[in-house]
């Protein structure tokens, strides 16, 4: 059996919920950490996660399925395809596709809808260094994902991604009323908090069945 | 310190202003402190009796006594100790942070051990027990503040801790079948006879024939120490609804919940009897003496009709789709965690609605 | 030499990048379940940091402001890249074992923040200590939270068993919340010695 | 700071090129290595189940090209490897291929020439939780696989009953205790070891 054979659902519903990117790979803590101090930011910068991720997942994925890895480019004549060993680039090239991306993104909102651009502008050149975003490149390399189910799970890392921010932000507003020792406000606080959502969303292991 | 008296204060005038006098100081405090005080006073009505967190707390012990009474009459004298162990660890653990902070121990750990010691089998070894008690109190409480702070149930924080920890040593299968034990040690050598749960049961669906709903009402059943008589766990859960201890707000919207994603899910498949769910596992206990602790529950009303269908989804979800048999500690820490956001989320509503009446 | 000692040793204490700066706290947390991968996770921040802030130095003079963080980026990219290649052709074992959390280092912001923030405006040696200090800074907080996690989780310490036969070790430190835990704590311990003179 | 007065364009496209032919370079340096390293760690996997120790690299290599005959079916992949010792056949050693909670799980399994008894399990490849799923792969718990007798004593190829089940509920001989705390990897092991099984059983019935 290969994982062709998992349903793009599947590999959505267990994006968010079961392997969270965040809560099960831990990736985009940094962004995480500063933006869930505000409710309206962690919304903004979990709505462009979302939209980026699944999108660039999906470029990606072509291009390295299409361009960079061994034998994709067998059609060329002359066995040329076969010596050109282009998966190295795999790492540069993704987050090129990712910054290009944020790039056109931004300008065309900029052009034609002023109002995402406010809403989300500011959070948008913040996504080339969130680690989420080539993350999910890298297993979606790794764990030889199909096109569908890559997207699916750039579209599913995204809002799990989301969900998380959404909950500490609205977890840190309460937390501002509490007295928390001083050592801990901030980073600190943040991290327990985020291991109590890591502990509770273990529950959701095994949710999926994916045999 | 100048900051809790702060918070209380503030309480205080509120009590004065308002013919609804608050239910107890703490619950007023973040509620306080969440809403800018102009909102809060038209929309927290249902609160109307003036109640000190010491009389909370004696409630709640009142309504919790007969289940540990019971408990210590059909597992022994474990059921006591354990008690005490969860009080003396917590008063260690407590005395430490207090010092730090120079304040005084808060009495609210009287309800927290109790809490401890139903939320695990007597099977527990002592120093699992011990471990889930300092992980809860510190992580689940201290480094929030103290008591009245926490955004999740303290005990549930420990609980999970050493349920992802040592699985095997507080899993279901480790349940032993309830028998006359007043006077005895609880010893796993001894008392080899487990018993599977009424909850694995429902789960494998071999329901015995003569375990009618009647029958899961009255009888004692195998599971956790607080888990032993549903019957006890109503009467003292109705007198917290009664004495207006509890808001009822979120008891019926998890009943609400779990009875909507029970139907759903039993459109694709077969899903054990609903009221047999209600009854066995822990649903009762963390219904009316978990979930419904006002700190960690949302502070808007329709919040917590919101908080408490959640809760109930997620309690029929975790025990139907995962390879969990119980699956309220999960769900009661989840709703935990999604609180803040849902009142964030009701209060947005009603400024825009009150927005659009002006 | 005073001033280059301080250069190194200031990353690795006084401005932990993990812990003041909040930087590069992901693969922290991911690869810290065992010490071994702890230590090559941290070898490989520290060699890509310190070639990173070489090569940004040695670029500073003909790099224009417009297009410095494309550069920056390049340059740490291409080491990492090297980085896992090496990894993979001579440590093959440990390259699975780390999965992708050896490419993640292209996000990881300590890289690209010390390339900003000194490389730039500092001449080779200074960014080269630099780049070491903070490597080692990282690698530190990272073996640290390693050996609690492996020794209370698992029972072991760089694979052999420490705990005694019949403890069970706390799984829960082991999967993803121990981390969480574990780096809280030592965030708040390093802050509490921090602050006390 | 002074602007230099390099065009920027001939900066990106100058370090574009020493980082592609820096990259390149140690890619047709260490390109033959990494492979080796993969098929290496495939071939070690191999030279353990049948029971050989002691080998260098380079001799394992030799020993698997020189004693594994392998099979592939019609789409190519390797079906099996035959191991021939003097010229009998001491094993045979199939590929397992299955899902575990977060990702592929890959594998050998080797069985006796009979085709009835399990010699041994190894794991190649998973993406288990360390500590829990990832034991998979540990050697006490492949060990309880050796030696399994998995077709009935009245010689009929009937249902497989082998199963790996929860940890400490194991019955008679042909069920296997888990791991405990990693159902879901357990249940991907379980079915890849019973989808191997099946094609096992089909060689059986197909003869010698």
């Amino acid at each position: 059996m290969n994982p062709g054979d998992i349903s793009p659902l599947t590999i959505l519903i267990a994006a968010i919920f079961t392997n969270n990117i965040l809560l099960s790979n831990y990736l985009g803590m940094c962004s995480f950490i500063a933006l869930s101090r505000r409710l309206d930011t962690a919304v903004g910068m979990g709505l462009a996660v979302t939209f980026v991720s699944t999108f660039t997942t999906a470029l990606n994925w072509v291009i390295y399925h299409r361009v960079l890895a061994r034998g994709a480019l067998s059609f060329l004549p002359g066995g040329l395809g076969d010596r050109i060993q282009l998966e190295i680039f795999a790492l540069i090239v993704f987050i090129a596709v990712i910054a290009a991306f944020v790039q056109v993104v931004e300008m065309v909102l900029e052009r034609f809808s002023p109002a995402m651009h406010q809403a989300l502008g500011l959070f948008l050149p913040l996504i080339t260094v969130n680690c989420a975003i080539l993350g999910v490149a890298l297993f979606m390399v790794i764990r030889g994902y199909g096109f569908f189910q890559a997207v699916a799970y750039g579209f599913g890392s995204g809002l799990g991604w989301l969900l998380a921010v959404l909950l500490m932000a609205g977890l840190r507003r309460r937390l501002r009323f509490s007295t928390v020792p001083r050592g801990l406000e901030g980073v600190g606080i943040t991290l327990i908090v985020t291991g109590i959502m890591a502990m509770a969303f273990m529950a959701f292991a095994g949710m999926v069945r994916i045999q | 310190m100048r900051f809790l008296a702060r918070l209380l204060d503030r309480a205080g005038e509120r009590v004065k202003k308002s013919p609804a006098a608050p239910l107890y100081p703490l619950v007023e405090a973040v509620n306080a402190a969440l809403f800018s005080p102009d909102e809060t006073a038209s929309r927290a009505p249902f609160i109307r009796d003036a109640l000190s967190t010491k009389r909370f707390v004696i409630a709640v012990v009142i309504a919790l006594f007969p289940v540990l009474a019971l408990a210590t009459w059909f597992y022994g004298l474990k059921v006591p100790v354990m008690l005490l162990v969860a009080y003396g660890t917590g008063a260690v653990v407590e005395s430490v942070f207090a010092w730090f902070r120079g304040e005084h121990i808060h009495e609210g750990f009287l309800v927290t051990g109790i809490l401890m010691v139903l939320i695990f089998p007597v099977t527990t070894p002592l120093w699992v027990f011990v471990i889930a008690t300092v992980f809860g109190i510190v992580f689940g409480k201290e480094v929030f503040g103290g008591v009245g702070q926490n955004p999740v149930n303290p005990a549930l924080v420990g609980r999970m801790f050493v349920f992802l920890s040592w699985p095997a040593l507080v899993a279901p299968s480790a349940y032993p079948e309830p028998a006359y034990r007043l006077f005895e040690w609880y010893s796993p050598a001894a008392d080899a006879v487990t018993a599977a749960t009424p909850l694995l049961q429902l789960k494998t669906g071999v329901l015995p024939p003569d375990a009618s709903l009647l029958q899961l009402l009255w009888q004692v059943k195998p599971g956790c120490i607080g888990e032993l008589s549903s019957g006890l766990l109503i009467l003292g859960g109705l007198y917290l609804v009664f004495v207006r201890v509890v808001n009822f707000r979120i008891p019926l919207g998890m009943l609400a919940g779990s009875a909507l994603a029970s139907g759903l899910l039993g459109l694709f498949r077969p899903m054990p009897d609903l009221v047999g769910a209600w009854l066995s596992g822990g649903f009762l206990l963390g219904m009316f003496f978990m979930a419904t602790d006002p700190v960690t529950v949302p502070a808007t009303r329709v919040g917590k009709w919101i908080a408490g269908l959640l809760c109930g989804l997620l309690v029929v979800i975790i025990r139907a789709l995962t390879p969990l048999v119980e699956g309220v500690m999960f769900a009661v820490v989840l709703m935990n965690l999604a609180s803040p956001l849902i009142d964030e989320g009701v209060r947005a509503l009603q400024r825009r609605k009150e927005a659009d009446h002006a | 030499m005073n001033r280059h000692l301080a250069t190194l040793v200031t990353p690795i204490w006084k401005e932990n990048p993990i812990f003041f700066h909040v930087l590069g706290i992901c693969s922290a947390l991911a690869v810290t379940t065992r010490v071994s991968n702890a230590l090559v996770m941290g070898a490989a921040v520290t060699c890509t940091a310190a070639a990173t802030g070489v090569f940004v130095s040695l670029l500073r003079p003909v790099v224009q402001r417009s297009v410095r963080l494309v550069v920056e980026m390049l340059v740490i990219a291409t080491f990492v890249i090297l980085f896992d290649v090496m990894l993979k052709a001579f440590w093959y074992d440990m390259s699975r074992q780390l999965g992708p959390y050896v490419g993640l280092i292209v996000t990881n912001c300590i890289l690209l923040g010390r390339a900003e923030a000194f490389a730039l405006k500092n001449p080779v040696l200074p960014s080269l200590l630099d780049g070491v200090g903070s490597g080692l800074g990282y690698s530190w907080v990272l073996v640290v939270v390693a050996i609690f996690r492996e020794s209370l989780g698992a029972g072991t310490l760089l694979g052999l068993r420490v705990l005694p036969e019949g403890a069970a070790p706390a799984q829960a430190l082991f999967l993803p919340p121990g981390a969480f835990f574990l780096m809280g704590l030592l965030v708040w311990g390093l802050h509490a010695v921090r602050r006390r003179p | 700071m002074r602007e230099p007065r390099v065009p920027a364009a001939v900066i990106v496209g100058a370090v574009v090129l020493a980082c592609g032919a820096l990259l390149l370079g140690a890619n047709l340096w260490l390109a033959d290595r990494v492979a080796r390293n993969v098929r290496l760690a495939q071939v070690r996997l191999l030279v353990e189940l049948v029971g050989v120790t002691g080998l260098s690299d380079a001799e394992m290599e030799r020993f698997v090209a020189d004693n594994l005959r392998e099979e592939k079916d019609d789409a190519g992949r390797v079906r099996r490897w035959v191991y021939l010792r003097e010229s009998t056949v001491g094993a045979v050693l199939y590929p397992m291929e299955g899902r575990g909670l977060w990702g592929p799980i890959h594998g050998v399994m080797a069985v006796n020439p009979e085709l009835d008894t399990i010699l041994g399990v190894r794991i190649s490849r998973h993406e288990e939780t360390p500590g829990l799923g990832a034991e998979i792969e540990a050697a006490w718990f492949l060990r309880r696989f050796e030696g399994l007798r998995f077709v009935s004593d009245d010689e009929t190829c009937g249902p497989l009953e082998l199963h790996v089940v929860k940890a400490g509920t194991a019955k008679g001989p042909l069920e296997v205790d888990g791991i405990s705390g990693a159902t879901e990897t357990i249940r991907g092991f379980d079915a890849m070891l019973g989808r191997t099984l099946h094609e096992v059983l089909g060689d059986r019935r197909a003869g010698p």
